[in-house]
């Protein structure tokens, strides 16, 4: 139906279309010529002033009646982009909020020792300022509500640094590793926050870091996509996407990048400066999109050589990963999110089929909120899970369901238990000592005005579910009524 | 100013909606259109190049679009009315001609039924 | 003749259907000859069971003994009558007179009653009383039962004036209560008294559960009770997948909250039916009546948290009732209704 | 085409709806006689063309003679069987 504003466009359509008979080839693009569509009624236009009075018995139909003047505003439009960063705006300090006398900084010596286990810690300057170029921190994770970002160190942090330090003696014996974790767990439990610190202990251990900050921006279609010419099944790449993904790594990791020199010759599309550094590709990658994949591969195989430090490849919310993403291939087909470059890259590393030359982590953790459903992906978490607390009964999959072959084969290694590389980090509650820790920084901070003793600290903690993390705040910190 | 078959469109336009202003161009035709091309739903029109933008046109074009097709309508309607038939004298009544109710609901009948439908785009005063 | 024995016969029958009847009169003339007098039992009350005690005809009802010194005339023995002329003579001669005063009055069980009492009152009004706290709990008849056991339509004013005398000898020192005075009271006492009934106490089982059951709207809600570290699950879930706001968690918890033994338990809860917000407040009272078996001692403690958690959701509503108040101009229809619901809580 | 409206027309390989009607092959030079038919439904066939028919329209019957464009529609098509509405102002008769 024409309503009011499409009809006004019709008016001015009309004005510019094409005469019917030029044939296309011959119009030239530039210069659009004026021809009125010929019918009778476009000359009975001009004489809008003298309308005669409809006969009797026609019907006629007000169409003018209740439509806008033409130049009418309709509210100031947002710049393009803006609403966007006003949701993801992160703010990491309160001055408010009272600095804390006794906390400590995290450093490359005592980052890994499992005595720090239980203690809040800060997170040193350098490292917030590369957590926040990898968009690491999440807005509604309530860093802003206290004066410099600190993190507890939950049993789970020791066993990620744990991990880390298995990767570098491994390095050091020369017999590379790569570690695969997926890290699940209840809603507001502490997921990505546990993500985050994986991160920040990679950066103080010198590795070199790639973060996916959210798996949905990838596959839900936003960014641009070309197919890789030659690539068997086609794969398509993102350009714009991949760019700003070499800019971030560029901010995260400057002194890695500087320092190693290109070593082998990637027939890269533009000449490279005399004495080359991983840095100037990265730069013309993030310089001109097209070339960006190119750039990266490069900057991968780069980053293989030996002698190069460990990666840790991290991304949010993996559901988005396992299943169709919203592009569209030319026969107007769903691509699976398999064939998008990136996460190709990533789910050989997590599923194997790939490894890291010196080593690394691979590192995958789920969102409980707006998280699609992958039948799949939940039916191998519950195993790994089943293996690890009771190995008695593991669920079976029901095979009247109809599943996704590609995501099984990438996650079948979370079956059988004697595949050490690949499991689920699961996160649970605090445990006691834990929230009384996080209790006493937000006490501290000058955020909660109570008493900190037992039994407030275990009031709260059986309120919050048995120590959720999310709860624990959101109950004490962020309540105050 | 980007050109697409002809038409000019802003840079912050999205592409979708501009294939659509096309007489002729519905969602699925746009959708079809712009998968053929890897451009992605969201994309503004200022991000294409102008070799996509090229491909555009000479996919609109291979297609009946725009004033073939009102010509194509009008000439279907014109020979309903002329041999007499039912339907085409609705058309000319401006009246709904898939037999529905008359009593109320018919301002989409009274706006569009007319022999040169959508051709002059005007509204019968 | 036939008179004479149609009246007994219409008392046997009234005796054997225990129908309340007025008081009958019975033939009586002022005549020299002194019969044995005929047992005049007055009240024929409807309600058998505390009636039977009255009713042995050897001793006469108390009420009689107060009226000043009135003598019935004695009844005429018509078997001795020679011949039928001098009967007719004797019943034209005969006069009626009722057995207590107030039979001529609206209401004459009632207000014998209230005589009685209040002379029972009088009698009794110098021994030493307890206050009414102390005075044994007793659940008067309601004033339903009083007109049904009378029979009259006697009025709530009066009858709670009664009352008030019945209450005040039930404060007479329960040592010294006279058995006349137990005796009237137990005319006026419900069958089933206070603390007739006691629940059996609950048990902690093997495992050392004590379990507790509660309901609230359509919700019913089974909490077992352990010692513990203070974990809950609820329905098999964690406290917080299973209710998710604050208020509806804290509200489950009340009880172990408000007397601080929340790290002290463990709790496993079953709740089904109605919504969140019954199921939370029918844990709570499932949580409370488990904390009992475990801790008898908490009760009065158990009765304050009962008002600290409705003085803090009042006061909570309060506040949101502040907080959102700007938002309320342009939904006018949603103010009235939550404002109802304030007042409906205070 | 609106696909229900599609799916409600006559499946094609039932073909049209051929109903037998008296048609007499007139000689070029004769008069035409009109065909009276009661059949609306039935599919106007290309040799009907130049025909007369007389269609029943509930009431009467209808003449129609058939051109080129008017083969694939139905006969009923060409015989309105409402009459038409017109307005006519009877307050001050």
């Amino acid at each position: 139906m024409m309503n009011s504003s499409t009809c006004l466009r019709s008016f001015s359509q009309l004005s510019l279309d094409r005469t019917a008979h030029a044939s296309l080839t011959s119009r030239t693009l530039l210069a659009p010529q004026i021809a009125c569509f010929s019918t009778s009624t476009a000359r009975y236009n001009q004489k809008k002033g003298m309308a005669a009075a409809p006969k009797r018995g026609t019907r006629t139909l007000n169409v003018k009646k209740g439509r806008k003047g033409v130049n009418y505003e309709m509210g100031k439009r947002p710049a393009p982009g803006e609403r966007k960063a006003q949701r993801k705006r992160i703010v990491l300090s309160n001055d408010n909020a009272l600095p804390v006398s006794w906390l400590r900084d995290l450093e490359r010596s005592n980052v890994l020792e499992p005595t720090i286990e239980g203690q809040m810690m800060g997170l040193p300057e350098r490292v917030v300022d590369a957590l926040r170029a990898e968009e690491a921190f999440k807005p509604t994770q309530g860093w802003g509500l206290f004066r410099r970002p600190a993190t507890l160190m939950r049993k789970e942090t020791v066993q990620l640094a744990g991990l880390v330090k298995e990767i570098e003696d491994a390095n050091a014996q020369q017999q590379p590793r790569t570690i695969r974790r997926i890290i699940s767990g209840d809603r507001m439990s502490g997921k990505s926050t546990l993500l985050l610190q994986g991160l920040a202990i990679a950066h103080l251990r010198d590795w070199f870091v790639i973060n996916l900050p959210e798996a949905n921006d990838i596959t839900n279609a936003h960014t641009d996509y070309a197919p890789l010419p030659g690539s068997q099944p086609l794969q398509y790449t993102q350009d714009t996407y991949t760019a700003n993904l070499l800019r971030q790594m560029l901010k995260a990791n400057p002194s890695i990048l500087e320092s190693t020199p290109v070593v082998t010759d990637h027939k890269l599309p533009f000449p490279l400066p005399p004495k080359p550094t991983l840095k100037h590709i990265v730069e013309h990658g993030m310089a001109n999109p097209e070339t960006s994949w190119v750039c990266f591969t490069a900057l991968w195989e780069e980053l293989s050589q030996p002698g190069r430090p460990p990666i840790l490849f991290a991304i949010d919310s993996l559901a988005h990963v396992m299943r169709n993403s919203e592009y569209m291939s030319a026969e107007f087909k769903p691509i699976h999110a398999f064939d998008l470059t990136l996460i190709r890259l990533f789910v050989d590393l997590l599923s194997g089929q790939k490894t890291l030359a010196n080593g690394g982590i691979i590192l995958g953790s789920l969102s409980q909120s707006n998280k699609p459903l992958s039948v799949v992906l939940d039916h191998f978490v519950t195993i790994a899970e089943a293996l690890q607390s009771q190995p008695a009964i593991v669920p079976v999959w029901n095979p009247y369901l109809s599943r996704d072959q590609r995501v099984v084969d990438a996650l079948r290694g979370l079956e059988d238990p004697k595949q050490k590389d690949f499991d689920i980090l699961r996160l649970g509650g605090l445990s006691k000592p834990e929230a009384r820790a996080v209790i006493e920084y937000y006490a501290e901070s000058g955020m909660l005005r109570h008493t900190v003793n037992d039994s407030f600290v275990t009031e709260k903690w059986s309120l919050a579910g048995m120590g959720n993390m999310g709860e624990l705040e959101k109950a004490s910190v962020r309540l105050r009524l | 100013m980007p050109f697409i078959f002809g038409f000019s469109f802003t840079e912050a336009s999205l592409v979708k909606r501009s294939l659509e202003t096309i007489y002729g161009v519905g969602p699925k035709v746009s959708q079809r259109i712009m998968a053929r091309f890897h451009i992605h739903p969201w994309a503004k029109v200022g991000s294409l190049k102008s070799t996509t933008l090229l491909d555009l046109t000479e996919e609109l074009a291979s297609m009946k679009l725009e004033n073939d097709l009102r010509r194509d309508i009008q000439d279907n309607i014109k020979r309903l009315k002329d041999t007499g038939t039912y339907r085409g004298r609705r058309h000319a009544m401006g009246l709904p001609v898939r037999g529905q109710r008359t009593r109320t609901q018919i301002t989409t009948a009274r706006k569009l039924n007319r022999t040169e439908r959508g051709g002059a785009g005007r509204i019968q005063m | 003749m036939a008179r004479n024995e149609l009246s007994r016969t219409i008392q046997a029958a009234a005796e054997c259907f225990q129908i309340a009847s007025r008081p009958r009169y019975h033939t009586s003339m002022r005549c020299t000859q002194r019969t044995w007098a005929p047992p005049t039992s007055r009240y024929l009350s409807t309600t058998p069971s505390n009636r039977v005690g009255l009713d042995d005809t050897s001793e006469l009802s108390p009420a009689s003994q107060d009226f000043e010194p009135f003598t019935a005339a004695p009844p005429i023995d018509f078997s001795q009558q020679k011949e039928k002329k001098q009967g007719d003579a004797l019943l034209a001669r005969l006069r009626v007179v009722p057995a207590s005063p107030s039979y001529f009055s609206a209401k004459p069980t009632f207000t014998d009653d209230f005589v009685n009492l209040s002379a029972l009152l009088r009698k009794t009004a110098t021994l030493p009383t307890v206050t009414a706290a102390e005075a044994p709990k007793v659940a008067w008849k309601t004033i339903d039962q009083y007109r049904i056991m009378t029979n009259e339509p006697v009025k709530n004013q009066r009858y709670h004036k009664m009352l008030h005398i019945l209450r005040r000898l039930n404060c007479i020192h329960p040592t010294l209560i006279p058995e006349e005075v137990v005796q009237a009271m137990k005319r006026y006492k419900k069958d089933s008294q206070p603390g007739d009934i006691v629940p059996p106490p609950g048990i902690i089982d093997e495992w050392g559960r004590a379990k507790g059951v509660g309901r609230r709207k359509t919700s019913s809600a089974i909490a077992f009770l352990v010692e513990g570290n203070g974990e809950v699950l609820i329905n098999g879930q964690s406290l917080v997948n299973f209710f998710g706001r604050l208020h509806l968690r804290e509200s489950a918890v009340w009880a172990l909250k408000a007397t601080n033994r929340l790290d002290k338990y463990n709790l496993f809860g079953l709740v089904k039916g109605g919504g969140t917000t019954g199921q939370a407040e029918a844990m709570t009272l499932a949580v409370a009546k488990a904390l009992l078996v475990h801790e008898p001692a908490l009760k009065p403690a158990l009765r304050r948290g009962k008002l600290d958690f409705l003085r803090s959701s009042i006061w909570l509503l309060f506040f949101l009732h502040i907080h959102y108040f700007p938002y309320y101009q342009w939904a006018p229809l949603h103010h009235n209704s939550f404002k109802a619901h304030v007042t409906h809580i205070q | 085409m609106n696909p229900t409206r599609a799916l409600c027309s006559r499946s094609v390989w039932k073909g049209p709806n051929i109903v037998p009607l008296p048609i007499v092959r007139p000689l070029p030079g004769q008069k035409i006689i009109p065909i009276k038919t009661q059949a609306r439904a039935a599919t106007i066939l290309p040799n009907f063309v130049g025909l007369k028919f007389q269609v029943h329209n509930g009431k009467k019957y209808e003449d129609i003679t058939i051109t080129e464009d008017m083969v694939g529609r139905k006969l009923g098509e060409f015989a309105p069987t409402r009459k038409q509405f017109v307005y006519r102002l009877s307050k001050n008769k």
